[in-house]
């Protein structure tokens, strides 16, 4: 197993972090409301991301997760305003045997796909969701309601999770055959739904409902990493040209040592994340997921918030960037379950 | 031996009463609408309605109640003052405006000012016909006071005020600003300074509001370009700012702290509230740490009343500090458990931010202002360990 | 409700303080081996220090939980190796009306005596005793086993928490009559011992078992608070003097706002100790002992904690005193119920 | 790239099935007394035996496994370093008596010694033969390399070394100390320093035990009263001894840390079946954070595994400081977990120290030696926020 990345996955990093750095400036991320179609349009099409880790013969270009988790890592550190998350957890969780109509224009960015997992009170235990499916013909039809779809409001395809006949799958859902509910969010940078089906034409897209969850975490993760990275830094510039008592900040040792630690929690989360990825494709993803989710947000929220407090005033107004660093972070830690609910997930699977 | 002996249990009974009959009799009709209004992330709401009701309060002798009865006070005792603020907390008294005069300026004009000062300015505040704001922090200086750029120059018979304000709440509608500004900039850097009283409504002085990360503004930068103030407005001698100014800033986190706390305890209500409904409540681990955060409000409780209760010098030392660094944090972290207490549903805010999400957000700027976690520990440090060159 | 100390309460501290740094020092403490008798002889007698809270009509001066917690806070400051909390807490735990023989020589310090409360595998919940006590002529005997019996090897009289048809009560027993097993312990400056009673003769002197409990809570706080100081100023000392990087160590602003830190925590548990004893006499008790036993020893944990770390590798050694301030400090947080355990009783007393 | 393409499966099934059928084949007979010896709070036990055990691993050729085959070792990768580790802890292996030959000084002499000196000591070594004990801290250094007070002077053939050094471990049963001695006292600090290898047996020397707060000593003080080692006996030129001795102390924690993880793993297994003997296991709140360390624990090894699997420079960097930063304190977590596991129990020490109070004694140190936490931080400071003046 690799654990560092090959000449052209840095390539790839380079050339995405070079044109977010460019393109999805602060001024863009705050006046997209959550996606920016200009944006998104040229990451599908010039950049093809949203084609990397699918299959040639599904038109995509047969990399990794790993290539993805880098794309991800880099959308984490700019709070992308695009449903990259969205399209590449959903496209990894469908079946490609099942979801050989939807691949192709995953890959190329025609469509926006996104997972329909948690349900309003049963929140993202896959055991309590009560969303079904009954065979309809050829197809199926989905009743239920789900509740935090990332991007809800602008995709045109979601992947729900439902229960047919006993059997939890996933199904394709045309946007235009269900209610949304378009929500309001803490975290202005990605936005969220209310989904409704009553008797929705359906597509069964794959079966493995816990994976998709798992893959959710493990994107939150590989994000929250670049997250907390790109919050680190803004933290440490500050700190360098920052002048009080006659000198910079980063001279005074108190500060030193708790940026320090900070670049430990973010260095564990990074390890953690990363790792995750690295074993998507084995059984010990089925922890390393939910662990890596609870790690790498954690360290994620534990840095936007010292970094609001290192900022001083400035920090807490909304024109300085470190509030939304902070809320995606508090997003990303809320959702999927919170740090105790994963390590109850953790300890059953590892039987602790 | 100046002992509390009517705490905790505060049994100053008449005095509650009329408190309580007082508020129950005035915070009716139009004022009702003020319930739980004007707290924090919420200090920009209904200003012109709290004005009215402050003018209520001044009328009827609740503003400056502890100030001495020669000042225009009504010389309140502690227990009194803490009673005040406790019944005001449990009716959902609004956010006050007169706070900045009533509590900063009022006790260093009576502690440093002239008595002409104290006979112009005490009974204003006291019937709120003028609302201050606080002039210290700057963009370049942030807890730093000694750091102050502002500058007062004398010209005549006034003062002439160039500089910039940050991080002042209501100045937008305040009559007046207590100013730290530079008046002697060869002098060392503590010595230099000057406390000085401006008028807020004149050409040399614009208010831009701050947008904070709650999305609402309650803090300004203030630009002073050339403003004027009279001669004789300057607490203390030239040069007195910085002692005159540290003075205030202790006086800021005084017996209000007691008061504080009823509010603290209707937002843990509330939180233990929100996950009886979300269902947190029923996890242990959750209820572990709410319990936690109820024990460190008894102990907030207890360390105010400890403070009370022993002697202390005339302007207050590190209990001032210690008291900041129990209760700045616990908010903070009870902010934190607001939000695992809605669980998930917390990401959400349709219809404008939630009382926990704001409690959450909000709670980011305890730690900050009014002397961050970081000055307060070299508040303590200095003491403990000697003054040291910071860095 | 007073919160300061009198002029006669300060004296009290200040020939206490006096004694015990002439006496009671680190030398004399560690050769102690948990008990020094002189000491203890001179305590009782001299300075009277056993007689304070106990009526006057009984031998005592009909002082309060405050003059004995002054002096419990000045025995946690030096460790010291006499039983005093032992015999104090008995003597507040016992009814005077039924425990009118045992009091006066509680006063003078001509008896040890100590309580007898948790039990193996019950630990310190009152409801989970088995210890048990039956009539027997104008008397009672005994059956039970008690564990971390505090003094218990030293203690010439043991007061038994035990049921008796079904009403819990304490029970005076004379060491004489029971089997104990003295324990080596962490802590080596206060030992611990296991009885074992079979048909002990006993006799009633009190019914309140939680009070009991309480007692020692509050007590354990207090005694914490002066292990906290104490060690605070150790380190603080060692700080100003020790030199690194040719500068005091109290020149580091990192280990500067560690140790602003730490005196923060000992202000709010002497807050919440005294508190207790201030409202030893109400209902208020019953939340507040345990609260300020969870307080207390949470500080006096960490204080002695950093303490170690602050010291370096002089503070890893046997020689100095930081391990034994440490070790004080985790049986008293270990004892009569962990942090979990207590916020466990506090929620049920506070109906959170 | 330097890949660990074999990890973390280690899937070198021939290669762990050789360590495992010579361990199983040798910790026999007599060296089985030693299974569990010799950890941390026992370094002190079964030394004869424990020689004579090395004595085999040496033979057998495990030590210096990582060295390349041109100075004697295996040149095995880093895998098969860590598969060697692995097995060791599985089975209990005792304590390592020649770990700081093996481990700090051969790296040194391999990166910085004359060719000389790696023919002279590298075998001894390898086969156990001599032992070598570190002489960095000293009473009023302490984490600070820099400010090493011990002289050394030049006198003809060979340097007299006069100082002392404390948290010495296994300077009584170690023939050799590789010391950091000023050499040029009018140099600046880093500048003067030079890195002896002195033999323990001589009159110059005194050695005496150090108890710690465990009741046992693993830790010396070292008194050099006029020692005397051949002038050849330098690694690196007079004045390079804080460039070499930096390059050491960053080897110190290098691949070891992925097989100490696996004791870990150990520990923790314990704690998890103190905890449900004692009944803490069923406690919710108790079981939260045992499963936070578990992942903690995992975390450890992620992090070992992405460090060793990514390019790092000649002499490593910041990676050692947050390795340590990660391990220490989660290694004090879990004693203090231990602790809570056993419950009250965990006050009595009938028969001597437990398992549990041991951990929790002796995880005060791994905060303290080998660089403290607050070393580190400045470590990692200097490398994000660049390096300021200390203090």
């Amino acid at each position: 197993m690799e654990f560092g990345f090959t000449a052209e996955q840095t390539d790839l990093r380079d050339t995405v972090r070079a044109f977010l750095t460019r393109h999805a400036t602060s001024a863009r991320v705050r006046a997209a409301d959550g996606f920016d179609a200009e944006l998104w349009r040229r990451l599908a099409g010039e950049l093809g991301v949203t084609a990397l880790a699918i299959d040639e013969k599904h038109g995509g270009f047969g990399a990794s997760e790993v290539e993805v988790g880098i794309v991800l890592e880099e959308a984490g550190r700019v709070l992308l305003p695009a449903p990259y998350l969205s399209t590449v957890t959903a496209a990894a969780a469908v079946d490609p045997a099942l979801a050989a109509d939807l691949l192709p224009r995953l890959a190329d960015g025609s469509v926006i796909v996104t997972l329909a997992l948690a349900e309003p009170g049963a929140g993202w235990t896959p055991d309590r969701w009560a969303c079904t499916a009954r065979r309809s013909g050829d197809g199926y039809v989905l009743d239920g309601v789900k509740e935090h779809v990332l991007d809800g409001a602008i995709a045109d395809v979601v992947v729900v999770a439902a229960v047919c006949d006993g059997e939890p799958g996933l199904y394709a859902v045309r946007a235009a055959d269900l209610r949304c509910t378009p929500h309001d969010t803490l975290d202005p940078t990605r936005r969220q739904a209310r989904l409704e089906f009553e008797a929705v034409p359906a597509s069964l897209v794959g079966r493995d409902v816990r994976r998709a969850v798992e893959l959710l975490w493990a994107a939150l993760a590989v994000e929250s990493v670049g997250v907390a990275r790109a919050s680190l830094e803004l933290t440490v510039d500050y700190l360098r040209t920052r002048q009080q008592f006659g000198v910079p900040l980063a001279h005074f040792q108190a500060l030193r040592h708790r940026v320090a630690e900070l670049a430990v929690a973010v260095e564990a989360a990074t390890s953690s994340a990363w790792y995750a990825l690295r074993v998507a494709g084995t059984e010990e993803f089925t922890i390393a997921a939910p662990l890596a989710k609870l790690v790498a947000t954690r360290a994620a929220y534990a840095v936007t918030a010292e970094s609001i407090q290192l900022h001083g005033a400035i920090g807490f107004t909304w024109e300085h960037d470190a509030h939304l660093y902070f809320k995606r972070a508090t997003a990303n830690r809320l959702l999927l379950g919170d740090e105790v609910a994963l390590r109850r997930v953790i300890a059953a699977r590892a039987g602790l | 031996m100046p002992a509390v002996d009517d705490i905790p249990n505060l049994p100053d009974a008449e005095f509650r009463r009329r408190v309580r009959e007082w508020l129950a009799a005035n915070l009716t009709g139009e004022f009702a609408a003020l319930v739980g209004s004007g707290g924090p992330g919420r200090e920009h709401e209904n200003i012109e309605l709290r004005t009215r009701w402050e003018h209520e309060l001044g009328a009827a002798g609740w503003i400056g109640l502890g100030w001495p009865e020669a000042h225009g006070g009504r010389g309140a005792t502690i227990a009194q003052q803490v009673i005040f603020f406790e019944e005001y907390a449990r009716v959902g008294g609004p956010g006050r405006l007169s706070h900045m005069g009533e509590y900063l300026l009022a006790p260093t004009l009576i502690a440093f000012g002239t008595e002409e000062q104290q006979r112009r300015f005490l009974p204003s505040i006291a019937a709120a016909t003028e609302f201050w704001c606080q002039g210290y922090s700057e963009p370049n200086a942030g807890s730093d006071l000694a750091s102050v750029q502002t500058r007062a120059v004398r010209d005549g018979d006034v003062w002439r005020v160039t500089g910039q304000k940050v991080w002042t709440s209501l100045a937008h509608v305040a009559d007046w600003c207590f100013v730290l500004a530079r008046t002697d900039p060869d002098a060392p850097k503590r010595r230099g300074l000057s406390y000085l009283l401006v008028p807020m409504d004149q050409p040399g002085i614009e208010v831009r509001p701050i947008t904070q990360i709650t999305g609402t503004s309650e803090f300004n930068e203030v630009f002073f370009d050339g403003a004027v103030t009279a001669a004789e407005n300057i607490v203390g001698a030239p040069g007195d700012g910085w002692r005159v100014a540290t003075g205030t800033l202790a006086f800021e986190r005084g017996v209000a702290t007691l008061g504080q706390q009823l509010g603290f305890a209707r937002e843990l209500d509330e939180v233990f509230a929100a996950a009886r409904a979300s269902g947190a409540y029923d996890d242990p681990v959750w209820r572990d740490a709410a319990v936690d955060a109820w024990v460190g409000l008894q102990t907030l409780r207890h360390q105010a009343l400890r403070t009370l209760g022993t002697p202390a010098g005339d302007l207050p030392g590190v209990e001032a500090s210690v008291s900041k660094l129990l209760w700045a944090p616990w908010h903070q972290r009870l902010g934190e458990l607001a939000m695992t207490a809605v669980g998930p549903t917390a990401t959400l805010a349709d219809g404008g931010l939630s009382d926990a999400q704001r409690l959450f957000l909000y709670t980011r700027a305890d730690t900050i202002y009014g002397g961050s976690n970081e000055i307060q520990r070299n508040i303590i440090a200095d003491r403990l360990l000697g003054r040291v060159p910071r860095s």
